[in-house]
């Protein structure tokens, strides 16, 4: 293991920490639990309140979309692993100002049983969350079993359209609607070419040769469907956009949002030769590329590999997605 | 039998050292087919519950166990994590009142545990999750009991029967959880789960 | 090596063809020659025009900078090779709008020949150019050898004060006045983990044990000054703002502008561990950060690693970082 | 002696070819101190100038040895591609209107070559640079060449003071450019410039 740290166990608060001591505008921390994080200016009056969370170590994702125009809270877990049902719970208390909570998060095990704990108990206190189960992998489970694919990059076009309703003055109804709408309308895949490392486990993930790489992992270091030899960048986009077309099926003259996606190690030189070949087979299939986002926006630390997600958008999409927002990682105006 | 709550204690404390101890060895299985952090949740939650167990005086039993489950949760919130918290708090609330246990509670208790598991994470059995263990042993576990074998006979049972259920879905592929996401690679490869829950319940069983 | 690539040689045309289709409203291709890329709305009137150059493969140095409030136009090479004497002569050409233009870049041999010449070509038609090197790197060289040191990630620094003037409609006396006391009160010191491979070489640029790092290290994937083993994030961090502050000797009280950057490879999670020290330890020493920047702003593609900048600020300094910016990889408001 | 338009051509196409053939030993010598592309950058240069003396017909050396330079700029323009194109363009220069060349004409366009290097990229000689190679060499070419040696002899003068211009500062700390920034880790080191040269010189001398 490679890395730039302290000790393994001080991994996550001491950068919750720097970040925090570099976005003292943006961020606070919620309470006495550094692993609970706010806008500096939460609760937001009469604003559906939006929270995520989920493991360390896929920065930006998912504090680093926290802030204006998009999320209100973030509850942050140990490396790859899930926040608690408390840190959750107290999140939610922190960020709700009377008009109902989102939970908008990744399809893992941990997280959905802790966030549907923490949910639980914030009825108790009646405030009203609903739930909206980020499941955009389409390498991840067949479409028939859509229910089982994980949570991957497409979160953030999630987070996006949410924040942007939100800060509009949508109700919660209109929030659900529309993050459930950008999100069947969604589809991500990715390649690893090399593994990351647990600071706390101490070793790669998986192990990888030269010459390979693995067709649809995740974004937790966990090895993919399928272990293939390197192809070029043209094969690899080609494969993976093909693989999302037909997850999604838009018609011909349908605006497409992109988001290529670096995991950590790939440099952006990659990851705008990949974008080239998207814009060429989006167009070779009549499909409007409307706002390309590349670079790293969900990551697993060290991971060499990328993702490419496509949003097939309607004018409203469109618009939630053209909205400002201002985190300590995103940034449009 | 009867059991008292200084043996409960102990006991708790033996299966929070051993999750411990063999902290290492479960993250393999995890790295081969999820994202190898079984290990690290259940080091965290062994140390955790061992300090747990040392500290917090034994009055009911039943609140003591939800406690400690609740602590669990804090300390490790993976999926097996939250499961584990899950259960115990289960187990806790069908002993709730109670200042020592005997085998026919421990049954209950046991039964508890796993269906709170299978309420929390909704899988099935032959999913190739730890519910494939702790079943067919809370099963084993109350059938010896109920043919009035001994405490040590009944967990001998159950622990053979948790090996067997470990073993009979080794051979499958994973339906729920990350596992799920590495399809045909997870046929041939032990449930970390599964082999987790049987670490805890040689340790419970001594 | 193991990259997401077509043919290595066509490395740099597919990346930049990328990056034009991603971002069409900011960056243009300024003739036929796809090396010289200019700000979309080039030139601009009645500014003095702003001008970089040097090799690919550190994203988003140079390319990344161009356009508002920061680059005019840049040279691009191949992977970490300067671009021609040519290439940077069209380029001045394009931009010019008779203010003058200022070449801004780092101090490394192939770029200042380059550079030198196409400045005596410019001068034949008359364009005014003038040349603020950027050497900013305290490990490449002592302070008396100061002439001697290299450009690093300091750089980003004057291209956003020189940008900011020319904004603001500064001369081009102006210009060159701000960049170069920005560069004078600039120190960068970086460490290496990991090489990095140039796609026509085909393999690492060094190789380097399991624990071991490179003190004082390039950004083209050289070696450092000296190899050590593996230090502790806090330690390593220590070492490098010792460094700088020992050669920028600021005053007790002053502003501090700070950029902890990764190399590409190093993830977010681990420069902020970075800054949360880097913050202390100005603290400490009575200095106050000004403007944090924590990310990825001058790479060597894969390589594991980074570097610290510190910039001493005066009010005026202070005001110029300020100024917004918005180019494909900078955007401040 | 005297070489018409057709050698020159040839002693280029040589040159550019050994370039080429040599690539990687080349890289892998500024790997060592530098940034491992000066075998890149001559590949692409040699290319580049095998092709332009295959198709460019030669009617005024001097020009075509100055727009060779220029070929060479556009191909490769790393700090050597830089300091070898002006070297082509000075000694282009030094023979403008030329359509033969002469041993004595070949000595003053050494020795140009080598000031324009100078020029271009003010080093000092002991910097340990390709100026510590190209001066020794230049100076023994011109005083065999006056002392009346053959145009072949002269070459071997030339080569040999090359390779101990080159020998004598590899135990030396590279002073300037990027080896100079790996500090001592450049004494005992081969400086590629020098070994780049002699290639160059080695083919020309064929
Ligand atoms: N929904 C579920 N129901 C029951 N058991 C599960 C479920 N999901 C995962 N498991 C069990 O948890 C184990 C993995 O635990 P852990 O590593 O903590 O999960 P993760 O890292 O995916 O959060 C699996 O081997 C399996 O036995
Ligand atoms: N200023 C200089 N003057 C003369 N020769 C130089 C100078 N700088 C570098 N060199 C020569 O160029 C060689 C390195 O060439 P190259 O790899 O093209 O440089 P870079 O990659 O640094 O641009 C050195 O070995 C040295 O001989
Ligand atoms: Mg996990
Ligand atoms: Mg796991
Ligand atoms: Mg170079
Ligand atoms: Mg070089």
């Amino acid at each position: 293991m490679k890395k730039i740290l302290n000790q393994a166990a001080d991994f996550v608060n001491e950068m919750l920490d720097g970040l925090l001591l570099a976005h003292p505008d943006m961020l606070a921390y919620a309470g006495d639990d550094p692993h609970c994080i706010v806008r500096a200016d939460a609760p937001v009056t009469d604003k559906v309140a939006l929270a995520t969370g989920g493991g360390s170590g896929h920065l930006p994702v998912f504090l680093g979309y926290v802030g204006k125009g998009m999320l209100d809270g973030c509850a942050v877990g140990d490396v790859f692993a899930s926040p608690s049902s408390d840190q959750m719970y107290e999140l939610t208390k922190r960020i709700s100002s009377g008009k109902g909570v989102v939970y908008i998060y990744g399809n893992y095990g941990g997280d959905v049983m802790n966030f549907d704990m923490a949910a639980e108990m914030a009825a108790m206190d009646d405030i009203e969350v609903r739930t909206v189960l980020v499941k955009d992998d389409v390498a991840s489970a067949p479409r028939a079993e859509a229910a089982r694919r994980r949570g991957v990059a497409g979160m953030v076009f999630a987070f996006k359209v949410a924040g942007a309703m939100a800060d509009k003055g949508g109700s919660l109804d209109d929030v659900v609607r529309v993050t459930e709408k950008m999100l069947a309308a969604t589809g991500t895949m990715g390649v690893a070419l090399s593994p990351c490392t647990v600071p706390r486990a101490g070793k790669p993930t998986f192990s990888i040769g030269e010459g390979e790489m693995e067709i649809g992992m995740g974004i937790h270091g966990e090895p993919g469907m399928k272990r293939e030899s390197l192809q070029s960048a043209d094969e690899i986009t080609e494969r993976m956009v093909s693989a999302i077309l037909d997850d999604l099926q838009p018609d011909a003259g349908a605006r497409v949002a992109v988001m290529v996606n670096g995991l950590g190690a790939t440099p952006p030189e990659e990851l705008y030769i990949i974008y080239r070949k998207v814009h060429a087979l989006l167009d070779a299939r009549d499909l409007r590329v409307h706002r390309p986002y590349v670079g790293e926006y969900a990551t697993s630390m060290e991971m060499a590999g990328a993702s490419i997600t496509l949003a097939v958008l309607d004018d409203e999409l469109a618009a939630l997605l053209d909205h400002p927002a201002h985190t300590p990682f995103f940034m449009q105006v | 039998m009867s059991y008292n709550s200084d043996q409960v204690a102990r006991a708790l404390q033996r299966a929070a050292q051993q999750l411990t101890a063999e902290a290492g060895r479960l993250n393999d299985l995890d790295q081969a087919m999820g994202d190898g952090d079984i290990g690290i949740t259940l080091e965290k939650i062994g140390i955790a519950l061992a300090d747990y167990a040392q500290t917090e005086p034994v009055d009911d039993i039943g609140k003591w166990l939800g406690k400690a489950g609740m602590a669990a949760n804090k300390a490790g919130s993976s999926s097996y994590g939250t499961l584990l918290a899950t259960a115990l708090m289960r187990a806790g609330k069908a002993a709730t009142g109670k200042s020592a246990l005997t085998d026919d509670d421990l049954a209950v208790m046991f039964t508890a545990a796993a269906q709170g598991m299978q309420e929390r994470g909704k899988a099935n059995l032959g999913d190739k999750t730890v519910l494939d263990a702790i079943f067919p042993a809370a099963d084993a576990f109350a059938a010896a009991v109920g043919a009035g074998e001994s405490g040590a006979q009944a967990a001998a049972a159950a622990l053979a029967a948790a090996e067997t259920g470990r073993d009979a879905v080794t051979p499958l592929r994973s339906k729920i959880g990350r596992a799920s996401w590495v399809g045909e690679r997870s046929e041939g490869k032990i449930d970390p789960g599964c082999e987790a829950f049987i670490v805890i319940l040689r340790a419970l069983a001594q």
